[in-house]
């Protein structure tokens, strides 16, 4: 009957609940992004608007128990790992029922208990974070595997080649995630790196590397439960590689002269929602209408949480000291 | 006269700069269409090309270390940092390298290079991009530490910071670069190593540095109703010190106050306040030196809590009083 | 009691832990067989085994995260940087990461990780091998800081940094790894944060840390035949550092010289002269604090203007004499 | 007539000073290695003994004008650079006569004006440094290229990662070459490197990697000319791995259990210098007398290096605050 072949675990209720994530997230950046707009949210943002395959499907196969590391383009992984919307929400609204109690905002959101070990305004910080966690998971045999979140623009840093090469000789179960978006702030991965896929630096530690189509949710699943399958059996680490687009600006200020409205709109067409949308129909896994209904609850949901972040209360000065040293 | 923003200043002094000699360039990420994070390099691509405007990639250490071998081979480099905490990343090339380069070598080489980066909180960006470090490279032999705080001196220094032949690391602040002042067109340097005194003044010195610079005059501006005379000295280079420029204050006012926005535990501050009492200008001294500085916490997001983070104005203005209501014995 | 060099009393202290506690292993570069550049490991791969005693690549940024996210994960990582002059590659997984993610985090979070690496001259190692830099992460809210003297404190201390849930930077120092003391078998463990009075004097006090004790001690025992009565007291711990231990002891005796090995400018004597000074032992200074620091050079090689570059023994008592000789007003 | 192959500007006379050279190299490392046992050299001391080709070869394809970037193990390069062995010593003595006049010792001898940028304390330090000698090179047109020796262990350096992709998406003219010698000191290339060839590394970025017998002076040069070829042509960087062998310890004090007396063995019987000798023999280039004359030359100016270094004045202890600034 099916044309889709996805991961074992992957059901017709996972993969609806996915359509509707991906929605969670593209509803979550469009909020931010007005409020930021608006002046009414601090600081800094990075919206993975167009990455949310990326996020959803490589966080879709993994355990409860998996971990991930995430990048200052992290609502996406956020969500993905199963976070709350509300307790994102007044992070970024700088208010104690944040994740971070108000203190980290956009780009340190964390969960470490569910296993999401962070945000990171560090390009290329959290990879040696998750290769000491998956040496945690070896050490302690917990049987965990971490997911890796990182830019293209990471990629050349060395903390990268540190990690990832650490991963390799110690057969680390990591999954180091490239989401290949084709641009750091302005530089173009093309002008960065002299070579046609990410994935191929893999060579270099002597892992499997694999390309996928980042905009593409099963795609990446498929990829990312092999990878997993692989690091959980104790075979090391793999570097996967999703070629995806960010539809928006790199943060808040972006004139966005280092690309084309063309090429802008070309990857807009890729639009990794309706594409899932117009194959769970076609499969017949739902109708139009269920659609469009997981589509109003996802904005209803992050409308919610635009409320409880406000109604939230502001941090006391008297917080100001806490939670430096345990 | 022409008012500039210190952001345009900074400009203007690279530009004028380049025009003049051909072996300077920038370096840094996304400095080339884009402009760099803050824009500093905007429209600089344009005049003189992606070769002298050179982007990178996110490769803080490699880019350092490119920019220290092209200063040792004849190349004046300008390296740009999107924001000073990635000195972290840099900081072997920077320490090991860069500073030392000359000493090792017995002196047959130089590094004339500038690595420009903005530092400071106040933009809501938190822990990881709103630090000030630069007590790090004022502790190392080697380099030269530059903390501008008005449009004209970030013109001047960048110009003499450039023209030096060692290793200048130069602190621009997030929240000065849309302040404007006025600044000439022409080319001009101020020498490292020059205080400047601020506002003159009789009953207590400020040495405030960066931001701080402008919060003391404000203390101070709100002081002067109250009768206190304050003067405020601007330190501009933190390497070299202008130790005798704080002294003859503080031989003149008696009491000091040094205020910056860095961590205040092992900040710079330390080192002002005990180079001044072991100076002569201890006899001098009616009251202890008092230092202010950010509290020992990493940046929080909040607003509220990021401002409560670091010394404001009001806070200066309470530690004057209570080095005037201070008294020796 | 039963003697210990330095270098036993760390392995000791390490050893014992790790037969307490599984969570506990030792990561860095050459510990295994080699036993680590200075030979503190030796012997440890053989009672514990690869995977607790686990030998990486050069990669010290890499490694310093490994440690940073298995520490954030449940485990109690030490890890051993060869040369602390090579923290400068570490800075960022150090000061951006594991100093502030439980505070990022809103405290849900805790990094317990150690450290542990030596610094000082002495060695003829050079520039790149011989610094002292502790003033750095001292600066670094998020981190602790730890400098032990003796043989019995390492030992002692370092079980504290070990049961801490915090990241602790931990200075050894390379010409102490062969000096000796008594040492008891049994594990026990110094509080961080608590000085220790390695002299009782009362004429001067003398804030030495690291090396600087013992050169300050036997400074301390020449000026006893000239009548002059030294008290000599280290910290231990920089940050949480002891403030009323310095406090107590400088109300005694009127007079203070702090002394580190470390460049002078901007080293932490800034911070405990400071400290002193804003503290109510101001008023019973009878003399400005002096502070003794290394020379603003780089380590040279030749040992002859090694040994120059950082206080000796005659400098402290050349430092105390002057500050005795000196009186306020 | 010739079975040698070599590059065209390798003379008879060139081979036979490289021979010359060799010896001079390891007399200096012996020489060394013997007043440092006697606690007659401070500091410490790492000994290229057994390298010498890779360095030797290397440097004989360079042109004057080309620079080079070394490392702690760096009096072979230095000396193949054309460095006096008078000031070498001398610095070693830490005496004003030295290259840094006494104030850098053994990990620190440069000769920057006549293209040595220096040797390096610092794994993997060296690496971006070539990269921005290179990128002179470029922007003043200055036609050098610039030989970037590093080890196998700093090959892990994230340093390295970040100045191999800058130089190669520059396309700057640097060679990069990896003295391979088995080991860090004492970590196994094998279990620090999950892969054959560290210059399959290249594929990380973009550029063409080569592995030669560090031991064979010929194919290092025929390599290293290649590739020195290919950068002065502005084609950019080339990754060479030359496996070699280093007979000593690491340093001073090294106990060398991390690997077995066979394999010492092994290697001391593939020593470069005779393998260049019995070459040169074969090819009728010199006889057994002109190779023991060679080495006896070498031998002489290693002793009267010694000489000089004794001789020459201890820097006074006011030069202590020199040089620091320009
Ligand atoms: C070490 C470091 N360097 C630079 C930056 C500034 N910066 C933030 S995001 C970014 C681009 C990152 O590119 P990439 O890794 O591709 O991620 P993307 O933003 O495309 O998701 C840069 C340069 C930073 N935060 N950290
Ligand atoms: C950044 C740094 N890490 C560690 C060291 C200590 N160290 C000096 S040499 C060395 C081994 C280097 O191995 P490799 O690069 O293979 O060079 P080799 O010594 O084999 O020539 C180590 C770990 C150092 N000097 N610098
Ligand atoms: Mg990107
Ligand atoms: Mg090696």
């Amino acid at each position: 009957m099916r044309n889709l072949k996805v991961p074992e675990m992957i059901t017709d209720e996972k993969l609806i609940e996915l359509y509707k994530q991906m929605w969670q997230i593209r509803f979550f950046e469009e909020k931010v992004d007005e409020f930021f707009a608006k002046g009414m949210i601090h600081g800094t943002t990075h919206l993975a608007v167009g990455q949310e395959a990326s996020a959803a499907g490589a966080c879709a196969v993994l355990e409860d128990r998996d971990k991930i590391t995430s990048t200052h383009r992290g609502h996406g992984h956020c969500i993905a790992k199963g976070a709350e919307v509300n307790g994102m929400m007044a992070e970024l609204f700088g208010r104690t029922t944040g994740y971070c109690k108000g203190k980290g905002g956009s780009m340190h959101i964390a969960d470490v208990e569910k296993g999401n070990l962070g945000a990171n305004g560090i390009v290329g910080g959290g990879i040696p974070l998750a290769v000491g966690a998956a040496l945690t998971s070896k050490m302690k045999e917990e049987d965990y595997v971490v997911l890796c979140f990182f830019g293209d623009g990471a990629s050349n840093e060395g903390s990268f080649h540190e990690a990832v090469n650490l991963a390799s000789i110690w057969d680390l179960p990591v999954v180091f995630i490239c989401e290949n978006n084709q641009y750091g702030m302005s530089g173009p991965v093309k002008e960065m790196l002299n070579m046609e896929n990410i994935a191929d630096r893999a060579g270099a530690y002597g892992i499997p590397g694999n390309v996928v189509d980042g905009n593409d949710i099963i795609a990446v699943m498929n990829s990312v439960d092999e990878a997993v399958k692989h690091a959980r059996g104790g075979n090391g680490p793999t570097l996967i590689e999703a070629k995806t687009y960010r539809w928006k600006g790199h943060s808040k200020s972006d004139a966005k002269k280092y690309r084309t409205r063309e090429e802008e709109k070309e990857w807009r067409a890729k639009d990794p929602i309706i594409r899932l949308r117009d194959q769970l129909m076609e499969e017949a896994i739902f109708t139009q209408e269920d659609a469009e209904k997981l589509r109003e609850e996802a904005k209803k949901e992050i409308e919610a949480s635009v409320e409880f972040a406000k109604q939230s209360p502001e941090p006391t000065l008297d917080t100001l000291m806490e939670d430096v040293y345990a | 006269m022409r008012e500039l923003t210190y952001l345009e200043a900074v400009r203007e002094a690279m530009s004028q700069e380049m025009r003049e000699n051909n072996d300077i360039f920038i370096l840094g990420e996304d400095i080339g269409v884009y402009g760099g994070a803050f824009g500093v390099t905007r429209g600089m691509i344009e005049e003189f090309g992606p070769e002298r405007i050179r982007n990178t990639p996110i490769s803080e250490s490699g880019i350092t270390g490119a920019a220290v071998g092209s200063a040792l081979t004849g190349m004046r480099p300008i390296l740009e940092l999107q924001f000073s905490d990635f000195i972290t990343i840099a900081m072997d090339q920077l320490v090991n390298q860069a500073a030392k380069l000359r000493y090792m070598y017995g002196g047959k080489a130089q590094v004339p290079m500038v690595l420009r980066t903005p530092a400071g909180s106040g933009t809501g960006a938190a822990a990881q991009h709103s630090q000030s470090l630069e007590a790090w490279v004022a502790h190392v032999p080697g380099l030269k530490v530059i903390q501008p705080s008005t449009a004209y001196d970030v013109k001047g220094l960048l110009k003499a910071a450039i023209e030096d032949d060692n290793p200048v690391i130069f602190y621009e602040h997030k929240l000065l670069y849309k302040t404007k002042g006025e600044v000439p067109e022409e080319s001009y340097s101020i020498p490292l190593g020059k205080a400047d005194v601020k506002r003159e003044g009789k009953d207590v010195t400020i040495v405030a540095t960066a931001i701080m610079v402008h919060k003391a005059l404000e203390a101070a501006e709100n002081l002067m109703e109250e009768g206190i005379d304050v003067e405020v000295v601007d330190p501009r280079t933190l390497v070299p010190l202008d130790l005798d420029t704080i002294v003859d204050s503080v031989k003149k006012t008696s009491r000091l106050v040094v205020v910056h926005e860095a961590v205040k535990r092992g900040g710079y501050g330390g080192e002002i306040a005990s180079a001044v009492a072991e100076s002569e200008a201890f006899d001098y001294l009616d009251a202890p030196v008092k230092r202010l500085g950010g509290k020992e916490i990493p940046i929080p997001y909040n607003p509220d809590l990021e401002k409560a983070t670091v010394p404001q104005v009001e806070d200066i203005i309470q530690a004057v009083k209570e080095t005037l209501n201070k008294k020796i014995g």
